[in-house]
């Protein structure tokens, strides 16, 4: 091997490690408001400005302005609002269980929560989620009962999924929300062959997934673009670009060369950019991908640009490899505080309501942990029957696992 | 009835699954159009439309994918891998999703989807269009595994195949789909239409997943085999007039264990016979159940006659293939003792 | 399942099918030398106009015109003619060797050898070549002898690779060129991992790898794409777009969307979209990412704009899904006679010369064809030792293969 | 001699190997700057510089390519897959490719690479952390297959694993990371400091692949095993107070067949045991090479004490782990008759 010393590899690193001041001087922020609404069939090369810029609605004063305003009703803010709470509340407190020990995992969407709620909000009851396991925001916007996701997460006797997988891993068919998988990026492409099949049938519903940054990196999101370019699926493809993948900032992934929305133009798709802690953006994107699916347009990427305000999971410490202070130092802010700020603006909120609400909801999510721990944890033994553990691998049990429960005697 | 070769025979299957289910769909490389490059799909596209067959984009990964993504949402699509040596980008979707998604969601949600992909040597196709990787699948819980042996079977066992509500790997041995190749390469082929398993009733008709066929009653030594390897080891025992009872599996997973065990049980001797590479093949696991089953009535050590430890080589398609002479040799050694 | 008649399931069809007359009114070719040529150093976004044009040298005279000639020697023109001559007749021969029954398999290369021959001329022999299998023009433009090339073919006791592969799928480390795989695509990312050892090691080789447009839809490409982004990995990335899949136009692997070219908008790479009939506009393109790469600057994407003229392989038959009479269609043209024009135009080249240059290429492979088959085809059994089937599987013959050689007798 | 749990003894192999060899590299997901989820590449960036220990995207095939081309360099990289069960999305570039390129090009390449992944359930990850794929890899010919059971080894193999020409997938037994767990899993676990095998050297030397180990001496019964299996073999055998002769395997491809066959001969009998679902696992290898090298000598048919046929379920973590109460029992069977 010869040594001409011309080349050198170039390893990405982040801007800042521990021990560094946080600092995203980086970050091109255009201001809130500033970008035209495109019609829903544009042409995607057109719209290819669209993948590096942010789309944002709300300004520092909480105003919500220019075209991509979605001029939801008070109530529905309040919804969405109440909602993003519920989850920070909710993800809180099973951290909380899972430091106690009475479950063996959690994964948190703090700082997020914009992303899961507001998409929930934007699509329709019966389109269908083909989530990453970040997404527990849509699951609870779509009103899946909380003591459900709870005995999911203690694999006790009443987990819908018999005690099968590690919390967060829900699924849940009845409010059109696809089982999670603990393989990153499997569900990306499953999400345009479900809406092929909706295509094919000639229903209107949609399909909407979810993905990392980090999981960009994965052949199936090449897959499902290409799928979803090639056969014009009725889908809405979403990057939660949270800048961290466990230890790795985005530029592992690629994030450093372009913007993960820019991956759309390649295949000749629109991809958006959008404040992923404005929950009136990232809405108002998320609409305007549906209305250009369901009118057959097909598909669209869009990009959240968030920030995973929390550990990875529990599994994680970030101050190993990030400044603890980062989140702080955000630009983009907190998607509850932000629509909150909203809400007071426009006279719909009062920081009094605000309490109540978050009073209920810190005394709903306290007593269905009650409730839930009542039925069992992990610890307390209380599971689905032995038995469950060899059903579902085929609807029918075949001799072989027959055999074995015999031999495992139940 | 009519006489078909394989590919009629498979042909027909498909076609008779989208006549019944508007649920039905099929695609895969090259299968819309063109009807795919062992013409398998030929006519679909024109007789059913656009959207029932179709061409797909090389991504067996993406194939498999979508596929799965299709059977959530309530259809049964049957994806063509155009050769089972171009499975393994779609690994990942088969093993992960496909084979799991029905556990994982405690019953919440399965998969009903048919993955058809030609497997096995015989054609000169070298390495890459030659391998027989069914153990990669046998090994996986939750997925079903198919491989017919003759038309009849071919169809009956398909359109179980698409009716089954759990993910099948159905492999159908390339060298048989124009006759049924014994192994004696040297000699002329006959065609299907000389061989009475190639009548095949027009309509639909199902042939059962799990049931083993006894293809030759004998009492010498019982030999379990599948695919191609099903006219090689009736072809040794023609040659040597061993006296072979062969059990033609049919089904891998789930297998027929109650055939095994009662000709096993009767024979005292066995044979197993594949094209697929010896260590950790699923001869292996074939040797391990009889011996688990039949230990007091096994005269010698279960024999496994197999494709050898390498790469399946262009220039030596006839030394690998583990063609009649081997398999007499392993009946033979079955018998030695 | 509802039906409410919205969405419907688009499935992309090539212009014409058989009995169709060929059309390729749709495809836009801007003039030749109309592009400018970028500095090498360029940023990749400013780049994104050459992904959806073409660049091209050759006008239809002949002549060479615009920034992007490459100014090539007359000598260097009439090797890159040979080059081409001798792919296409090597082809022919070995063609109709196959037909003859003296080989299992064939795949020719008629139409696109401008895209191997001048991609070869244009880096250095030092840098090493991950090819696909329609490349033999690559490996020819290096001068592998050409009897080694048939023994593969025949899977002789001279077969370089020992009779274990297929007809067309060379080794030649020697010649820096990478064993062909049967599977498409896998050689793509393995480039970059070349070129990132090649970097790592201060060495300045690059690596240049070859994909068909059909392949790009597998997970590899976007592996060796985010890759090359993200270590900015000195290698050339090649897709060959000439139209065809076996029977699947270039839409079915995404192509109606977007360019190819374009995909390397997303990874913050240049993508530069190339006449790939043009023998001096492959090269300068070639040329341009080459020195990129070897200025530590990174990978380069470049989609070749061309058309397979033949089959897609001895097992096909084209008049099956496309016109029979497209190749005359094709508004790019030959190769190898565009090439010859320019040489007849600035006056290096002459009918005479060149009918002299195509009798010594057709003495040379026939004979070189008489050579081989001396040496042996798979008819006549001429093959290595069959010992030699259960070697190279490791290093070292582990036990469990020495008893099956004993088994087999060897 | 330090003694070393088995994370800091792979550790110090990876940091011997890059200090000696300049053309080792280490890549993959988070084992950059944090050092790996388990720990394993820690402080190995901060030492030996960016480009000698880096991350990697997620994307485990491309990981593998670029590892294979980077082999084909003449470097000798080191791959980390985070948990074996994401190995899949790189299985076509582990069996079409790096098993491959050797064979497929007479010899002209071939690929010096090391996947090392954590493997085997034991720490309640959960059906996609808890997978034991071996034999998805022992029917690839080609490739080489390594679990280690102890801190000694584990430097020791995986030192000879980046030292081999040939690809090698390096499976770790995530939950002997900390200790040389049991199977008990209601008693305390004790370190590995105060286990024999954790006093390992400091600087270079290898344990040789293809090499099993007899850890417990025996004449009443075979057991072969590998991984955690060992510690747990070694506990039925104490709880019973049964004569185990116990194999490590340690190298599962190239597979030490002598020291298997001369202690089957010596005992008459065998168990063989994994983590691993039953159907197809590598125990169905063991079973048939047993029973066809050792027929005359078995008193009893050979036991399989495995993983049941159904993902690993969280909930039932223990009751899927093949405890020491399931060898015990196996091995009971293999004296029964
Ligand atoms: C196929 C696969 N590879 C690796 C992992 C291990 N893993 C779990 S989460 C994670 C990081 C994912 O990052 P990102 O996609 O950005 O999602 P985020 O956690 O930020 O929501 C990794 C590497 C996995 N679960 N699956
Ligand atoms: C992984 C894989 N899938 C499928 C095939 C079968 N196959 C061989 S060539 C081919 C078409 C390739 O088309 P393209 O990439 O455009 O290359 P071209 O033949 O046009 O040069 C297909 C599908 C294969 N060899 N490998
Ligand atoms: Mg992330
Ligand atoms: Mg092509």
């Amino acid at each position: 091997m010869r040594n001409r010393g011309t080349l050198s590899l170039h390893i990405p690193e982040p801007h800042n490690r521990p021990g560094d001041a946080p600092d995203f001087s980086n970050i091109l922020i255009p201001p809130a408001g500033a970008l035209e609404r495109p019609p829903i069939d544009a042409n995607a090369r057109a719209l290819s400005p669209y993948a590096y810029t942010l789309i944002r609605v709300l300004d520092a004063e909480g105003r919500a302005v220019g075209a991509w305003n979605p001029h939801l009703e008070p109530q529905a803010l309040i919804k969405g609002l109440h909602d993003m709470m519920l989850t920070r509340a909710f993800d809180e407190r099973m951290y909380r269980v899972q430091r106690q020990g009475k479950i063996s995992f959690y994964v948190k969407s703090t700082g997020e929560e914009a992303v899961s709620v507001a998409a929930a909000h934007a699509v329709e009851a019966s389109d269908m989620c083909f989530p990453a396991y970040r997404q527990q925001g849509f699951l609870i916007a779509r009103g899946y009962p909380l003591i459900d996701m709870m005995c999911q997460c203690f694999s006790n006797v009443r987990d819908p999924i018999k005690g099968r997988q590690l919390p967060v891993m829900y699924s849940a068919s009845s409010h059109n929300f696809f089982t999670v998988s603990g393989n990153l990026g499997t569900q990306f492409p499953q999400a345009v062959g479900w809406a092929m099949a909706s295509a094919y049938k000639n229903d209107d519903r949609i399909a909407v997934s979810f993905i990392g940054d980090g999981t960009t990196a994965e052949g199936d999101f090449h897959h499902a673009l290409n799928f979803a370019a090639v056969y014009r699926a009725p889908v809405v493809l979403n990057v939660v670009n949270n800048q961290w993948a466990i230890s790795s900032f985005n530029g592992i992934a690629c994030g450093e060369e372009a913007t993960f929305a820019a991956r759309a133009i390649g295949y000749g798709l629109p991809g958006l950019r959008v404040d992923g802690n404005d929950f009136l953006a990232v809405y108002a994107a998320e609409q305007w991908a549906a209305e250009r699916a369901r009118a057959n347009l097909g598909a669209t990427l869009i990009e959240h640009y968030t920030y995973r305000a929390e550990a990875h999971s529990t599994s994680d410490d970030p101050s190993r490899y990030r400044p603890t202070d980062e989140w702080q130092a955000w630009p983009l802010g907190d998607p509850v505080a932000r629509l909150k700020q909203h809400l007071i603006h426009i006279g719909a909120w009062s920081e009094a309501e605000h309490q109540a609400l978050s009073d209920e909801i810190a005394t709903l999510t306290r007593e269905t942990q009650r409730e839930a721990e009542t039925i069992g944890t992990l610890a307390t033994g209380s599971r689905p029957a032995k038995a469950t553990m060899f059903e579902d691998v085929y609807e029918e049990i075949p001799w072989h696992l027959q055999a074995q429960m015999k031999e495992a005697g139940v | 009835m009519t006489a078909m070769n394989m590919i009629q025979a498979l042909n027909s299957a498909l076609d008779v699954m989208l006549a019944k289910d508007p649920n039905v769909l099929v695609f895969g490389q090259d299968v819309g159009y063109f009807g795919g490059v062992f013409r398998a799909t030929e006519g679909l596209q024109k007789k059913h439309g656009m959207t029932r067959c179709f061409d797909a984009p090389i991504a067996e990964s993406g194939l498999v994918a979508v596929g799965i993504g299709m059977s959530v949402y309530g259809l049964r699509p049957v994806v063509e891998i155009q050769f089972a040596d171009y499975i393994y980008p779609a690994y990942d979707q088969i093993v992960s999703e496909a084979a799991r998604i029905r556990y994982r969601s405690g019953g919440d949600f399965h998969v009903p989807l048919t993955i058809r992909t030609p497997y096995g040597g015989g054609i000169y196709g070298g390495q890459t269009h030659s391998q027989s990787p069914e153990a990669l699948f046998t090994h996986v819980t939750g997925l079903k595994t198919v491989v017919p042996s003759n038309p009849r079977d071919a169809k009956g066992l398909l359109i179980s195949a698409i009716e089954d509500n759990d993910p099948v790997i159905f492999l159908e041995p390339k060298r048989l789909y124009s006759g049924p190749f014994d192994g004696y390469h040297d000699r002329p082929v006959q065609p299907w239409s000389k061989h009475g398993l190639s009548e095949v009733p027009d309509g639909y008709y199902s042939v059962p997943l799990g049931e083993a066929a006894v293809v030759r009653e004998g009492s010498a030594v019982t030999v379990l085999c599948y695919g191609t390897m099903v006219h090689v080891a009736l072809a040794a025992a023609e040659a040597t007039g061993i006296d072979a009872e062969i059990i033609d599996l049919r089904t891998l997973i789930p297998l027929d264990i109650k055939a095994i065990v009662r000709s096993v049980q009767k024979t005292g001797r066995c044979v197993v016979a594949h094209e697929a590479t010896q260590t950790s093949g699923y001869g292996a696991e074939l040797s391990a159940l009889v011996q688990e089953h039949c230990f007091y009535h096994l005269e010698a050590p279960v024999q496994r006659v197999t494709g050898w430890d390498t790469p399946y080589p262009h220039a030596f398609e006839w030394d690998y293939f583990p063609g009649p002479d081997r398999v007499a040799e392993g009946m033979r050694r079955a018998l030695a003792s």
